[in-house]
């Protein structure tokens, strides 16, 4: 069975959950899959993000057609109606072209059935096996039997199969039946043995027959692929590589021919070893060592089995495939002691920053783990060590892992809140560096109030060893060495490492069945200017596949790739005009008086056992409303929706609820039902009984009358919010003008409306200079040695000769009104004013190289800024083999008040240049003075690679910047040394000056779309983290430089990722508002504005012709800040206005605990 | 610096200095309607927009009389688009800082009207207030009435007192007007003082071609003392009413007379919806919600939600309360609404270091915030 | 743009300068290869046992090299400290081969170096050689060869009085060749891995 | 249920407490959609004891907790009321927690000044993960608030 997806992304971290969101809500469908049982990723261990030091993961969610995912926080699961998700799979295959792809999947088993699993745990009481939890990192341990993620919603059980010993006790104590390990396929799962081993068969017959399998055996080849060919059950094929007349690769292939779901076991001796690979990679499932132990055989041929019977192999035929595989966190290999001179695993304070984030988390082992692991004294110190797996030959990583400089700062950040003493005084945190790569727009900033504000210490060091105090045996004694070379010694209570990323160790396998490449760092492959591409069209890379990238950046990839895969469909597949699906046809109950329908769901012994139910029943058909109350075998099965559906068409309610577990995973279901009963959704809600009934459950004299008043309470208050729920309403859409506007025609500008205008949409540039490139147009190279003129060139040329766009350059926007899906904007420029009605905005205005206007720049030839050297020496004008020394200052400038964020491209610049030098003339004496190398990622080895060719760096901090002055024009640099302690002074003959990049002024065009800046000038977006190309101005999205420094790549993924999220809009005709949005009853309105003041979306205005209070249904959110604010109830939250909060504060109170 | 200027008083005539004043505002202001208390008939004093400056003769902004609180008409006059002349109004401190709070919630405009304040002598509740005026000439009653006064005697009749709410007020002077009128202080000087405060005050004032003078010392050191006094009435009843609402069952017994006639509310100058909540149909129970609140409490007193209505007004508006004693003037069953209104009033102007009607630049604290504040509401946790 | 001039820079300390010019043909150049990634961290030093003994600490020493301090680095005493224990070389997060480093210096400043520079380097390579030849220590042949390589009639005398002592105490043992050879193999995998077989 | 010592009672332990000895509290929680409904849900689903003592409603954002909705409840026969949202900073809707903060203020200026102790009204911030910050918050305040005895408006026949 093949089922037909718009694209299928491969992992489901945040990355590809942005990826597949990006294109759901777009309209396409999309299979999101990942290996893991649980979707999230790295992310569900990690609650609190860099910089705001929280979660946040909800902003990602759909912002318009809220609905259409039935959720609210995004770590407990995705429920978009767009998107089907796959757990436990993978991808085994990737055929036919792009456009046309066929995936092969294979989905493991989890042996229990969700749809039975109650989440009761019982199985895992009764598992005696004892493994590390993954989830914990190991703190804590978990039953072979567990739940992966503790907050998953369905949350249901898995087995894991590795580490089960085979005991079967949680299939016998399941109370549902959940757990199935396939008895009733014994019986037909026949094993051959092709083998002529002497005593063999009769050994083998005498085990196999524990697992209940029916056996036969064969002697010779021909034979046994005769009983393979007739045995229609044969399953399971135990081959012996010693079989006399084998020839094992055309035995193995005709037999996979015959059988292609054959389990092919090898018997192999040690001699065999390169011959049973081998036909591993053709199709045999498994390799047993010869001779044969029954004792190691027997579980593992079950296990075989196990798999081979539950797993399941699925074709999709899809149009893109997205690759969001993310990353793994390096180990500090406990072996290797001697090289590891932390004690990692060996002293029990070294942890790995995972380790630290969940001892630090709500959902981890608890609080009281936030003591010294070796006596249990309260922690009072932590230290971070830096580039432990990063930045390493000696371990064989050649990058910067990018990210964990700044977990670091926000885990020392989070210490100095949550670990305090009884007199409120703060844990001492300090982070040992080399150097601090906080390369994001804000980081630096962050980095400081770290320092300043929070009291972070930061030693620039690498701390070279950790042993036990000698004072105090709880602690743990750091040696190092600070910049001045003084050996030092302190104390710490934790010694946290902050573990690099590692690419995925799955990766390969992966890269095999997608047939792409990876690099030499082991990631995807990706091209230089555009890293959402693979190596193989139609395959593309999100989030941190291609690279270490923190959470923006990896949805800006996420966004990137979403918008090429959709570029793709669109191309290929092109999807049939969006038609908004027909609201189903719902009677009028609005003005009835409420008729309740209450169903509660008793399939879980749970609820009876805890509370009396007939009391409970007879106090709820007491309530005013209700007309029955009815009790669901099975509410969460199609036959228990059934029944709800029956007793609704008999009693004829208009109000439905229902009293069962997980609400969250009953809201499609409810919109089914209503779709079924004519009965809108709104007037059904379904309320958690559950829960409480399973915490009481598990006390030793759990008090049954608290519970029974606990269980009524909840049922009474959901019941008193939908007695007086609303009159229906109809949902507010707004139609949407489908053109873009794009403001900046440089390289994000350029690439957003490329993207855009790809799908059909016109699209009008507006730029201000006379011609198109923007600041991009300068560069002449890359680090990497790629042609960036060339791309340029291309992409310009690609523009002006697109039928969707139009360019107008030498022209400025001069007054923008509007929201998503209606703006009008003025435009005046060379061919005169004309006025642009588009449904969304991408501001892309770009920067420039910043100006220095000291020392001597202006006055001394010898004086340049890096795109000035880098044009000198592309042109020539400048001979590198005439000069004898170059000095290079960075961060001039910048990092500092004034500019205080690092430009990001510096010292990629200062590199690039630093090799064009000393490839030409590798006699060059270059020094180059730094506060932090800001080479992050796979530019490390740039960085490596320019010491070995003999630049040499040398480090200076605020207190001691280098100084400049000019001998007849040619500079004299004086500076401390400080490794030698020492002044040093140098006369180059030429100084470059890294100055950084500034935003383009656009003070005037930020007011006019009603967009923010940062302090330093740049766009400000929604959320640093999670809507990191949105403003929060619905509709107008920012790109490129001037929303953060970076280098081409980077520009040309947030232009991707800017467009995916303009598509959104422009894909429909309309654009649909929530449920849940803020109205205004005008008759009481009092005009005061307040509401105005606070709602954060500007979704209210006063509209002076009708002298009343507007709300924009698609800008609000549905916060709520409007209702309480106004004294009388003028402005209404739909779902929760005074009656139904006040009604189910009655409720609540009813009966008093 | 503020413009003083001085204005004759005749035989001790302060009505009649009073009257010329607003006289000159209409003939040399160019102002083209005039808001001023003015004697409707026996005993009534009330608010009249004045276009014909022969009106004056009524005017009596004197009269220790004080039926509501004009902010609300001063908001009516000013509000969705222009009057279409130069307005002005005589408005008391209490009144002028009421319309700040009105201009705050954008119910009026302090563009389009000119602020005239007297010195605030205080004013009767206005039972006491016909007592007052009951078979006499009124603008006779307030001249002497305000004379006597002034000059630190007790005014007759000497067994009425003013009412609390004006014995309680530590504004008498509205500071914030463009222009007011010092009575306070002056005794011996003959004039009365004139002193704008704004630009447009300045420039009414410069029409007028009044005298200049300087400010009486004698002034400041009257208007300490009457302040002096009114705290410290002030503070006596804010003790009185906290030990009289000392917990929430003596709340309820402090409001027991309440009849939920929600006339406090419609003569507050700072209740500014156009119907009140408690009005609305949220507050329209279904029968079987009494039956259920009375079973939980054994007995329920009727009629419901007084006790809500008082506190979730405090809670909307005690920040903005000006303590005009309208709410006390207004209610029929006497409950002292003024004494509690302000005792809570006076805490959560302080919690959020707000006065009402100080400057109309100064933001409503509940339509504002800072990320860093109140640390001590979540236990010092953010 | 032509600069004034191509000359090699003038890397010019203003405290004390003397011997820190530039040299034609550096001597220390293949050891400069050795270390040019070094990125300053200390590792070396922090892990060195010896480094308290020594004048200048490795990182000083790896920077002054790379500096160009030629003189500076073959005055120094720190590499004659290091007693090979391959610690920093194990630890080193760039992967830096630096005991090579170390022995390489050792070697260089035998030929290079100033005539106290020499000296040590007569004694070390009588000492590898001994270890080599007998597999452990032998004392007496040890001295044998190194005043001879000293060429200094008068040395063997200085130390008649100190070699008595050890004589008396039993520290000083006669030739012995059982364990000869028996670090053969042990030296030849030490110069496959340090690329120099 | 022992009685337990009190130095000083608070004021509004009245007679009340004798009268009820096995007194168990009834706190309405207020809490927003995105951070503590979620964390209550984990702390339910995690397993962790939570007291039966507390009425959760869901609110979108503790920014919508309209001050009547406090007053109601604690007129209604709660014993306390909490708030729950957002950490400063975390606010799905930016800043409907700050603006929450100032209300909580404001009710609390008012309540005290009628003797109701300012334990019977809280505001925290507890994040979606924080389950058991959310089970120990309620918790605590059920304990705290088990000490404090019955709030003396539910003896109100006035509502």
């Amino acid at each position: 069975m093949k089922t037909t997806y718009a694209a299928l992304v491969v992992g489901a971290g945040v990355a590809g959950i942005r990826a597949a969101l990006d294109l759901a809500e777009t309209g396409q469908k999309v299979a999101l899959v990942d290996r893991k049982p649980h979707l999230g990723g790295l992310l569900t261990q990690l609650d609190y993000q860099f910089p705001t030091n929280a979660c946040g993961m909800c902003k990602m969610l759909p912002l318009t057609e809220r609905d259409s995912s039935s959720q609210f926080c995004m770590r407990k699961g995705l429920f978009h109606k767009n998107i089907d998700m796959f757990l436990s799979t993978e991808l085994t295959g990737l055929d036919g072209d792009p456009g046309q792809f066929t995936a092969f999947l294979r989905q493991g088993s989890s042996f229990v059935d969700p749809t039975k699993c109650i989440g009761c745990g019982a199985c895992s009481a009764v598992c005696p096996v004892r493994v590390p939890s993954e989830f914990n990192a190991g703190l804590t341990e978990r039953a072979a039997v567990h739940l992966p993620v503790p907050h998953n919603i369905p949350n249901s059980y898995v087995v894991d199969l590795d580490h089960c010993i085979r005991c079967w006790r949680c299939h016998e104590t399941c109370p549902t039946e959940a757990i199935d390990f396939q008895f009733n396929r014994r019986a037909t799962f026949h094993t051959l043995l092709a083998s002529a081993e002497p005593g063999l068969a009769e050994s083998a017959a005498e085990w196999i027959k524990d697992l209940l399998f029916p056996f036969a055996a064969e002697t010779a080849p021909e034979a046994a692929l005769e009983q393979i060919a007739q045995d229609e059950h044969l399953a399971m094929l135990l081959l012996d590589l010693d079989l006399p007349g084998l020839e094992p690769e055309r035995f193995l292939a005709r037999a996979l021919e015959l059988k292609p779901e054959l389990v092919v076991v090898l018997l192999a001796g040690p001699q065999h070893a390169e011959l049973a690979g081998k036909l591993k990679a053709a199709g045999a499932r498994l390799v047993l060592d010869k001779p044969l132990k029954p004792k190691a055989a027997v579980p593992v041929l079950d296990k075989t089995f196990l798999r081979a019977a539950s797993e399941k192999r699925l074709e999709l035929s899809v149009a893109a495939v997205v690759l969001a595989t993310g990353f793994d966190t390096y180990t500090p290999c406990p072996e290797s002691f001697g090289a590891d001179t932390l004690g990692y695993k060996v002293l029990p304070g070294v942890v790995t920053s995972v380790e630290f984030e969940r001892m630090l988390s709500g959902s981890g082992p608890g609080r009281d783990r936030l003591t010294r692991p070796g006596d249990g004294k309260p922690v009072r110190r932590v230290a971070w060590l830096q580039c432990v797996g990063s930045r390493d030959l000696g371990k064989g990583v050649g990058y910067c892992s990018s990210i964990c400089c700044m977990i670091s700062i926000k885990e020392a950040l989070l210490a100095r809140q949550m670990l305090k003493d009884e007199n409120g005084e703060p844990a001492a945190a300090t982070i040992f560096s080399m150097d601090m790569r906080t390369f994001g727009r804000d980081y630096q900033r962050y980095r400081d109030s770290a320092e300043e504000e929070a009291g972070v210490r930061f030693v620039k060091s690498r701390i070279h060893t950790a042993m036990p105090s000698p004072d105090d045996p709880g602690a743990l004694r750091l040696r190092y060495m600070d910049e001045s070379g003084e050996l030092k010694e302190e104390d710490t209570d934790l010694l946290v490492l902050a573990v690099g990323a590692r690419p995925p160790k799955d990766l390969p396998a992966l890269a095999r069945a997608a047939q792409v490449e990876l690099n030499e760092h082991g990631f995807l492959r990706t091209r230089h200017f555009d890293p959402s591409r693979t190596t193989r069209l139609g395959v593309f890379a999100a989030g941190s596949a291609g690279a270490p990238r923190d959470i923006a950046e990896s949805l800006i990839a996420a966004g990137a790739a979403a918008m090429e895969a959709s570029r793709l469909i669109n191309i290929y597949a092109p999807l049939k005009e969006k038609v908004a699906e027909p609201e189903p046809e719902y009677r009028d109950v609005g003005r009835e008086a409420p008729k309740v329908l209450v169903a509660l769901c008793t399939s879980c012994p749970v609820l009876e056992s805890a509370v009396d139910m007939e009391a409970l029943i007879a106090r709820l058909q007491s309530q005013p409303a209700v007309i029955a109350v009815a009790r669901i075998d099975a509410g969460c099965t199609a036959p228990g929706w059934e029944k709800i559906a029956e007793l609704a068409r008999e009693k004829r309610p208009n109000r439905i609820l229902l009293g069962a577990c997980m609400p969250y995973a009953y809201v499609p279901k409810l919109r089914e039902l209503g779709a079924a009963l004519g009965l809108n959704p709104a007037f059904m809600d379904v309320a958690d009984v559950y829960t409480p009934a399973m915490t009481a459950a598990r006390e030793e004299n759990p008090d049954r009358t608290a519970l029974g008043r606990e269980v009524f309470a909840t049922l009474n208050m959901a019941l008193a919010r939908l007695v007086r729920a609303d009159t229906l309403r109809q949902r507010s859409a707004a139609p949407v003008y489908r053109q873009a506007l794009v403001v900046g025609g440089g390289l994000a500008g350029m690439t957003a409306a490329v993207g855009i205008a790809d799908h059909g949409y016109p699209v009008t540039i507006v730029e201000s200079e006379e011609a198109l490139g923007g600041a991009a147009m300068r560069l002449r190279t890359t680090l990497e040695g790629r042609d960036p003129q060339r791309y340029m060139a291309d992409l310009v040329e690609q523009v002006e000769k697109h039928p969707n766009i139009t360019v107008r350059t030498d022209s400025r926007v001069v007054l923008s009104m509007g929201k998503a899906g209606a703006f009008s904007t003025v435009v005046y420029g060379r061919d005169g004013v004309a006025t642009l009605e588009h449904g969304t905005t991408i501001l892309a205005t770009g920067g420039r190289e910043a100006k220095v206007y000291d020392y001597g720049f202006r006055v001394h030839p010898a004086t340049l800024t890096q795109v000035e050297l880098e044009q000198r020496l592309a042109s020539g004008e400048l001979d590198a083999g005439a000069l004898g020394s170059v000095a290079m200052i960075q961060c001039w400038r910048s990092r500092e008040e004034g500019r205080n964020y690092c430009s990001r491209i510096c010292c990629a610049g200062a590199l690039k240049n630093l090799h064009t030098l000393l490839r030409k003339n590798p006699g060059i004496k270059v020094f180059v003075f730094y506060r932090d190398i800001m080479s992050y990622g796979f530019m490390e080895q740039f960085y490596t690679e320019a010491r070995r060719l003999g630049a040499i760096f040398i480090r200076y901090d605020l207190e001691n910047r280098p100084q400049v002055a000019f001998d007849n024009g040619k500079p004299r640099i004086t500076a401390r040394d400080p490794v030698l302690g020492e002044d040093i002074q140098i006369s180059p003959d030429i100084l470059v000056l890294s100055t950084g990049v500034e935003p383009n002024d656009v003070e005037e065009l930020a007011e006019q779309f009603g967009v923010p800046l940062t302090e330093d000038g740049f766009y400000r977006e929604a959320e640093p983290k999670w809507r990191p190309v949105d403003f929060l101005k619905y509709g107008v999205f920012m790109a490129g430089l001037a929303r953060a420094p970076g280098n081409m790549g980077e520009h040309v993924a947030s232009a991707k990722a800017a467009a995916e999220r303009a598509l959104r809009i422009l894909s429909g005709e309309r654009l649909d508002a929530g449920n849940v949005v803020a109205e205004v009853r005008h008759s009481l309105c009092s005009l005061c504005g307040r509401c105005i003041d606070v709602c954060p979306y500007g979704a209210r205005r006063m509209d002076l012709d009708e002298d009343r209070i507007e709300v924009d249904a698609i800008l609000c959110q549905g916060c709520g800040s409007c209702t309480a604010v106004c004294p009388n109830s003028a402005a209404v939250l739909k779902g929760f206005d005074d009656a139904q909060v006040m009604g189910s504060i009655d409720a609540a109170l009813e009966e008093l605990a | 610096m503020a413009t003083t200027a001085k204005i004759e008083v005749q035989n001790g005539n302060l009505l009649q200095s009073v009257q010329a004043f607003l006289h000159m505002l209409m003939d040399d202001g160019g102002v083209a309607g005039l808001l001023t208390p003015l004697h409707m008939g026996p005993g009534v004093v009330m608010p009249a927009l004045v276009t014909e400056p022969e009106r004056l003769k009524q005017a009596d902004p004197l009269a220790p009389a004080f039926p509501l609180n004009a902010a609300r008409i001063a908001a009516k006059l000013t509000r969705g688009g222009s009057p279409g002349g130069t307005l002005a109004a005589v408005l008391r401190p209490c009144e002028m800082r009421a319309f700040t709070e009105l201009v705050k919630l954008n119910q009026g405009n302090l563009e389009d009207l000119a602020i005239v304040s007297l010195d605030c002598l205080g004013a009767y509740t206005n039972a006491d207030y016909r007592t007052f005026a009951a078979g006499r000439e009124p603008r006779e009653a307030s001249n002497q009435w305000a004379g006597q006064l002034l000059a630190g005697r007790s005014p007759d009749p000497a067994d009425l007192p003013l009412a609390k709410a004006c014995r309680a007020c530590e504004h008498p002077v509205a500071t914030g007007a463009d222009i007011t009128l010092g009575l306070i202080g002056m005794r011996g000087a003959g004039h009365l003082l004139v002193k704008a405060h704004t630009p447009r005050g300045e420039a009414l004032l410069a029409k007028l071609r009044l005298p200049d003078t300087a400010d009486p010392t004698a002034r400041k050191d009257a208007l300490a003392e009457l302040v002096a006094g009114r705290t410290a009435f002030r503070d006596e009843m804010f003790e009185k009413t906290r030990a009289a609402t000392a917990s929430m069952p003596q709340l309820a017994d402090y409001l027991a007379a309440c009849v939920g006639c929600y006339n406090c509310r419609a003569a507050c100058p700072v209740c500014y919806c156009r119907e009140c909540v408690f009005l609305t149909d949220v507050f329209d129970h279904k029968p079987w919600q009494y039956l259920g609140w009375a079973k939980g409490k054994s007995a329920l007193r009727m009629p419901t939600d007084t006790v809500l209505f008082h506190l979730t007004r405090l809670a909307h508006m005690s920040l903005s309360c000006v303590g005009c004693g309208q709410c006390s003037n207004a209610c029929p069953n006497d409950v002292p609404v003024m004494e509690l209104f302000r005792t809570v009033a006076a805490r959560t102007q302080e919690a959020f270091a707000y006065e009402p009607g100080r400057s109309p630049d100064e933001p409503i604290p509940l339509s504002v915030f800072q990320a860093k504040e109140f640390a001590e509401i979540t236990g010092g946790r953010d | 743009m032509r600069t004034e001039s191509n000359h090699p820079t003038t890397l010019v300390p203003p405290l004390h300068g003397e011997g820190r010019g530039p040299h034609a043909v550096d001597p220390l150049d293949e050891v400069r290869d050795l270390v040019r990634a070094c990125m300053q961290c200390g590792t070396c030093t922090a892990s060195c046992p010896n480094a308290a003994s020594m004048d200048l600490t490795p990182r000083q020493m790896w920077r002054s090299l790379l500096f160009g301090f030629t003189d500076e680095v073959l005055r120094s005493k720190t590499f004659w400290m290091c007693s090979a224990c391959y610690t920093c070389t194990l630890r080193c997060p760039r992967g830096l081969q630096l005991t090579r480093a170390m022995a390489a210096l050792k070697r260089l400043a035998a030929q290079h170096g100033p005539g106290a520079a020499r000296r040590k380097g007569i004694f070390y390579q009588a000492f590898i050689d001994n270890v080599h030849k007998y597999g452990r220590v032998q004392e007496m042949d040890l001295m044998f060869h190194y005043f001879m390589a000293m060429r200094d009639p008068l040395l063997p005398l200085r130390f008649t009085p100190v070699g008595m002592k050890l004589l008396a105490k039993g520290k000083l043992h006669a030739p012995d060749g059982r364990h000869k050879g028996v670090l053969d193999d042990l030296f030849t995998r030490v110069r496959e891995l340090e690329g120099n077989p | 249920m022992p009685a337990t010592e009190h130095t000083q009672p608070a004021p509004d332990q009245s007679a009340a407490v004798a009268a009820m000895p096995d007194f168990e509290p009834t706190i309405v929680a207020f809490v927003c959609n995105w951070c503590t409904y979620t964390a209550a849900d984990l702390a339910g689903t995690a397993r962790m004891v939570q007291s039966p003592n507390v009425r959760l409603v869901r609110m979108m954002c503790t920014g919508m907790v309209d001050p009547k909705y406090v007053l109601k409840a604690l007129l209604s026969g709660a014993d306390a009321v909490l708030v729950s949202g957002c950490h400063p900073g975390d606010c799905h809707y930016i800043n409907g927690n700050y603006k929450a903060r100032r209300r909580i203020k404001l009710l609390k200026e008012i309540l005290t000044g009628f003797g109701v102790d300012e334990r019977r009204l809280k505001l925290t911030w507890v994040g979606a993960s924080e389950g058991n910050e959310f089970a120990e918050t309620v918790n605590h305040m059920v304990a705290e608030v088990r000490e404090l005895g019955p709030s003396d408006a539910r003896t109100m026949m006035a509502i």
